[in-house]
């Protein structure tokens, strides 16, 4: 667990950076900091691993104050992903995974092995491996840098704007491959975003900060939707509140009517709604592990306005319609 | 155009004192004395300038400054003062050689990314490792422009060391001239070039070998 | 040394006229061919290597041997200042040309064609918009090419036309370190003159480098 | 390259009121004769542009040639020595029997004026401690420890007849080595003093021999005939006024005082010009 | 109007860019090209004012092929937004702006007058006009870009990313701004992306490119959402399909309920709902100007699963239900 007790940071000459944080932010999860340009994301970030010394007030890392260990050495138990990523130039791909490594007294060789391992990981092939960083595109380079800050095998990661060098559509692919990894490793991440999608899709906990360094809400993604703790937070939130409340919203307790009306193939499989004109797609299913937004948009995309839920083999097995769905809805009230 | 006294043989002699072999050989000892002198004064400074940003106000008007002084000039001066010898040869070739190397030490370290450095020391590099290991390697396609640059210079000017009657290449410019013998200042001067030339390329060598391939195009 | 100056004030002025005269033609003429010869690797990108080695050897030729060659080549007189100002013009063009050219590439291209797109014509994109955006390399290849100049020009002594360079073979004969240090001094403080004043032309010209 | 458009200066010129080109050589004497002379001319009403300080012999004979000067202070044998491709005949020793032959060999287009007295030869000269310990008198007497010795010259001094080669033809000289220094400059001077050779090439009326105790060997063959101070000139540059100045000067210039006055340069730091002035005065030609 | 006529566009060495690409971007409409990187949307942009020349094809402004006009005089009648501004770095703002009329032929004193008042039309007052582009933000850069842009009032713009260089926040500023200043304009303007909700958002047309310069489709963005043309679409246009959809349907023809249960202002303005715990906030009310989207947003994020709906005044004129909602919904099919 990390804690920041009543953490303030103010630069020379500067304004208030940060401004009485306190937060804990949990072991094992992955804690987002958004907020608008220049609210103190990276300052408070940088004093975990003390690239930043705090002004007044403790950061402590289980319990244990960070300023009370060698900086280099709390700094190699740290992985740190910098914004662009931040690569070596002059070092092949391999060895900018291997550094930390190297560092701590792995053989060269050793550290190779392990590099060339994590970049499986990220999804990088083998034959990255001896190039350079800029012969790299800029999704590619955001892995390796991934891959460098976990070579040491930190229980600790920061990441500061990961994804913010790379195109919306690379973006989401690395989204989702991060979400796997963390999956698999279940490291205590501290990411910094100002992409407020980016930190209610990929955190367990959000920290919003607003101007001056002061701790807006800290909490689920689910909280900050439903219940923002101000109009700050709920205009960082954005429209459509209700409709991103639902994605928290599992579609497992959904009532749903037996399957009827619907073409399906020999093994249960939906084939489409029949008319006059043919068959009509569905526009795609879901399951029980999918949220409640994923109903309403197909309920609102199908041709006929019925919703198909199939079984893990692919078999239909309910339908909801937009009566289904709003009784559903109406009922979760008071 | 007359190259005859460059194409004569006898000229080419190995061990004759005035050959332009043994000249080659003298003109080279001066270049890579004043290299050496010049490197270990202005290199540190460079870097520290560089590395810190203190100071950085200094390097660029010492570096201009440096290159006003007339290099015939200190070294007539240094004659005088110090008498015949290598030494006031060595400090006007040293003089010549300091700002090419100090302005680009310091701008190669200027130049470094600080987000790489920042990455490295986020890292949990020591201060040394991250000035050795990062910052160095990064700085160093600049820092060889400015060294080829300090070479070619001083190969050129190497020369007025013969008109304080000391040895190297300026020697067939100097005697040539003195005695009217355009041939010979014509090979002097082809010699000088080419060896300018040959210094250069064999810099560009130990350059391609040291530097990093991933920070090609990045000089 | 004051002595010295109080004696010799006549020769140390007409020195420093020389030498003043001797580097800065050299220096108008250098930018007045660099800058079309810098361009020409902008227009035509193969040349750029070309270029810059040839520059790099004639850079390397001392400058001794150039000031006896020109008469020969050129067919001037052996004492004529022209050999000098033709020799300086030489290096100036080697230093500034490349300095040009490496200032015009760095021109952003994003600019450079957001510059087509409005219409501009090559040459009026050039002289509008390319040139001014370079200006502050190629102003800081001007402090070099000038203050090495101002100081290449003492050389010329050795063949009996040298500027301030006169001071030092002068003193130099007489085993005597009073001219030496004048012409030293003299030729440091006017190179130092000549490289404020293109400073604070930059500074006057380029007020968008002082802002952000 | 005889007629050159780029000339900047009407140099060559010699226009009826008088316009001169005065040049010297690269050692001090050479620059205060010139200065004398163009202090002379310029009493006279005669335009003077001074180019001094040029070089060797070599090179200022070409700046002659070519125009860019048009008058110099010369010493009369080593000038007949330069333009005389095939050796000085045996028989010019005396400064007339030289004046003769000089003015057959002048190029076209140039004379020289009336001779002084004073005379300024090349010297070998060794310290007082090799002539003592050698037993050094006259250059023949190097003959046997010549092959130990390194002799230091102007770089000019490496081919001429009255330097190494002539040492060789004349004297049967063959020195250990020859380095290249200076016109009996200052390199040269403290290259003897410090060792660093210890034959040197040094003109008579320099005031470092005396000041050195400096042994000048005698040249009892007369490699180094006679060497007075001559006015080499281009003959278009010349007239009557000129003729007049500088045959004044000539007549009372002596090796006595033109060593004193070129001590007062070279010993005292005076200024030459200063120096030219005083021998003006001095002389009543001022 | 702008005519693609079969271009085509193969660089020397490189694959072909643009591929036989026919389509008609009509007058005073803002046609956006979409597609993912790579796919030709920039070279087929460059196209239209000749930075690049088309390898095989036509294309016209309003019926004459673009090659007939002088290259300059032609690109001095379009304007071009390009990527990261573009701006010249040794020009203050105004000069920048004033750079094409002062081309033109306009004086200096009357190029600067108007481009003051460009510069007040993009929203950024005459402080700014003296400044030097290093001395403005990323958004205030990207404005400067769109003012020089209109400086000679070219009928035609053309704009390439102009949004890419700005966080989401301004940028959804810019976009506000930038549609409320083309209302006025009326502009025929081509603009890149390859942001599918800036698209949709800004384009009175859409033109989808795939990988190898195909045209995947060309239409309004309703059609893209309601209709995509092929898996290449839809995939493109993303989830949340059938909730992008409703954004074009209007809350008008929406029945409403009378007004009841709702705590009331004297001025007829919704206050909340009363409950145990005092009055809940309606988190929103609608207009009939809205579009469904927003008002199953509403339904959906409502504490009691209703929507308010206001007239002009602010004062409630209508509830709609969960109910009412997917009654609607469902009627609008078949
Ligand atoms: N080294 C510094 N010296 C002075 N002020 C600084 C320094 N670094 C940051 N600041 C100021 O502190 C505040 C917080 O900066 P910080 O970098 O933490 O913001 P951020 O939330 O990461 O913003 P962004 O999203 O733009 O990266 C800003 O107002 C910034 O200007
Ligand atoms: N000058 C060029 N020479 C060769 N190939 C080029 C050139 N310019 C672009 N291409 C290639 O043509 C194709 C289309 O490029 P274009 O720039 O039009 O894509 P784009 O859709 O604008 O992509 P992005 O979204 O990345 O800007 C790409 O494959 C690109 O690599
Ligand atoms: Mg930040
Ligand atoms: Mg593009």
């Amino acid at each position: 667990m990390i804690t920041f007790e009543d953490v303030v940071k103010v630069y020379p000459g500067g304004g208030t950076a940060v401004d009485h944080l306190s937060m804990e932010l949990p072991t094992g999860k992955m804690t987002v900091l958004v907020g608008p340009s220049g609210c103190g994301k990276t300052t408070s970030l940088r004093m975990i691993n003390r690239m930043i010394e705090p002004t007044a007030g403790r950061i402590l890392i289980d319990g244990e104050d960070v300023t009370a260990k060698n900086e280099a050495l709390l700094r190699r138990g740290i992985g740190y992903v910098i914004q662009h990523a931040g690569l070596f130039p002059h070092r092949t791909v391999l060895d900018n995974v291997a550094t930390v490594p190297v560092l701590t007294g792995s053989t060269r060789r050793a550290a190779r092995a392990k590099a060339l391992e994590l970049l499986e990981r990220v999804g990088l092939p083998e034959q990255f491996a001896k190039r350079y960083p800029a012969q790299l595109s800029g999704g590619q380079q955001q892995r390796v840098g991934v891959a460098r800050a976990l070579a040491a095998d930190p229980p600790i990661m920061l990441m500061d704007e990961p994804f913010s060098a790379v195109d919306p559509v690379v973006r989401l692919q690395l989204h989702d491959e991060f979400l796997r990894l963390q999956q698999d490793l279940g490291k205590t991440i501290v990411m910094v975003t100002h992409d407020i999608d980016e930190a209610l899709k990929l955190g367990d906990r959000v920290a919003v900060l607003r101007e001056g360094g002061h701790l807006a809400q800290f909490g689920t993604p689910r909280d900050l939707v439903t219940n923002p703790a101000d109009d700050f937070v709920s205009g960082f939130v954005g429209r459509d509140r209700g409709l991103r409340g639902l994605s928290f919203d599992s579609a497992a307790d959904l009532p749903v009517q037996a399957v009827d009306g619907l073409s399906l193939d020999d093994a249960g499989r939906p084939l489409g709604w029949p008319s006059d004109s043919g068959l009509r797609p569905t526009n795609g299913t879901f399951t029980k592990e999918d949220s409640l937004r994923t109903v309403t948009d197909l309920v609102i995309s199908s041709p006929v306005g019925i919703a198909v839920r199939v079984g893990p083999d692919g078999a239909a097995d309910g339908l909801v319609s937009h009566h289904d769905l709003a009784d559903h809805l109406a009922s979760r009230r008071s | 155009m007359n190259l005859s006294y460059l194409l004569d043989p006898a000229h080419w002699d190995l061990g004759a004192s005035g050959g332009i072999p043994m000249l080659i050989l003298d003109h080279l000892g001066y270049v890579a004395l004043a290299l050496l002198a010049g490197t270990i004064i202005a290199l540190p400074v460079g870097l520290y300038i560089g590395h810190t940003g203190k100071g950085s106000f200094i390097a660029i008007n010492a570096g201009n400054a440096g290159r006003s002084l007339p290099t015939l000039g200190l070294l007539m001066l240094m004659v005088t003062l110090l008498g015949l010898g290598l030494l006031p040869v060595l400090i006007a070739l040293t003089v010549l050689v300091i700002p090419p190397i100090l302005t680009s030490s310091y701008a190669g370290m200027r130049n470094v990314d600080q987000r790489v450095v920042d990455a490295a020391r986020g890292m949990g590099m020591h201060p040394w490792q991250v000035l050795t290991r990062v910052e160095l390697p990064m700085a160093l396609p600049v820092m060889m422009g400015g060294f080829r640059n300090a070479a070619i210079q001083v190969v050129a000017t190497a020369t007025v060391a013969a008109a304080v009657g000391r040895s190297g290449l300026g020697r067939l410019l100097i005697d040539g001239l003195a005695v009217n013998d355009y041939s010979r200042v014509l090979a002097g001067a082809i010699v000088v070039a080419a060896l300018a030339v040959l210094v250069d390329l064999f810099l560009a060598l130990i350059q391609r070998w040291i530097v990093s391939p991933g920070l090609k195009g990045l000089s | 040394m004051i002595q010295y100056l109080q004696n010799n004030h006549v020769i140390v002025w007409q020195a420093l006229q020389e030498h003043l005269y001797l580097a800065l033609l050299p220096i108008l003429f250098g930018l007045v061919i660099a800058l079309p010869l810098g361009y020409l690797p902008v227009r035509f990108p193969k040349l750029y290597h070309p270029l810059v080695n040839t520059f790099g050897v004639l850079y390397s030729i001392p400058s001794l041997a150039l000031f006896v060659f020109l008469p020969v080549i050129l067919g001037t007189k052996v004492l004529s200042p022209i050999n000098v100002i033709v020799a300086l013009t030489i290096y100036t063009v080697a230093l500034l040309a490349r300095t040009v050219a490496d200032g015009l590439r760095a021109v952003d291209a994003v600019v450079v064609q957001a510059a087509t797109a409005m219409g501009y014509r090559r040459l009026r994109r050039l002289i509008e918009v390319e040139l001014p955006i370079a200006l502050p390399v190629i102003l800081a290849g001007l402090r070099v090419a000038t203050v090495s100049n101002i100081s290449l020009v003492s050389v010329g002594s050795l063949i009996g036309i040298g500027g301030l360079g006169q001071l030092f073979t002068r003193g130099f004969q007489l085993f005597y370190m009073e001219p030496i240090l004048i012409g030293i001094i003299l030729s440091v403080v006017l190179a130092g003159i000549a490289d404020l004043i293109i400073v604070l032309v930059q500074r006057a010209i380029t007020p968008w480098t002082r802002a952000a | 390259a005889d007629s050159d458009p780029l000339a900047d200066e009407p140099a060559a010129s010699g226009a009826a009121g008088g316009a001169v080109t005065v040049g010297s050589a690269n050692f001090p004497e050479s620059q205060l004769l010139a200065e004398i002379y163009s202090q002379a001319l310029e009493g006279k009403g005669v335009t003077v542009t001074r180019k001094f300080n040029i070089g060797a012999r070599e090179v200022y004979l070409k700046a002659l040639q070519d125009g860019s000067i048009s008058l110099l202070p010369e010493y009369n044998g080593a000038l007949l020595a330069a333009l005389s491709p095939n050796g000085v005949p045996e028989s010019a020793t005396s400064p007339d029997a030289v004046l003769a032959e000089l003015k057959k060999v002048l190029p076209t287009g140039t004379e020289v004026l009336t001779q002084s007295a004073a005379e300024d030869k090349d010297t070998l000269t060794v310290t007082a401690e090799t002539a003592t310990k050698n037993n050094l008198k006259t250059i023949e007497d190097l003959k046997t420890i010549a092959p130990t010795l390194v002799v230091g010259a102007g770089p000019e001094f490496a081919e001429r007849h009255q330097g190494i080669k002539g040492l060789e033809e004349v004297y049967g000289l063959k020195f250990k080595e020859f380095k290249a220094l200076d016109a009996g400059g200052p390199l040269t001077i403290n290259a003897l003093k410090d060792g660093d050779i210890q034959v040197a090439n040094i003109y008579s009326t320099d005031s470092s021999i005396v000041t050195n105790k400096f042994v000048v060997l005698e040249d009892p063959k007369n490699l180094y005939s006679s060497q007075n101070v001559i006015p080499l000139i281009r003959t278009e540059a010349n007239n009557a006024t000129v003729t007049g100045a500088l045959d004044a000067v000539s007549a009372k210039l002596t090796t006595e005082n033109l060593t004193a006055y070129l001590a007062q340069v070279q010993v005292d730091k005076k200024d030459i010009a200063v120096v030219a002035t005083a021998f003006l005065s001095e002389n009543g030609l001022k």
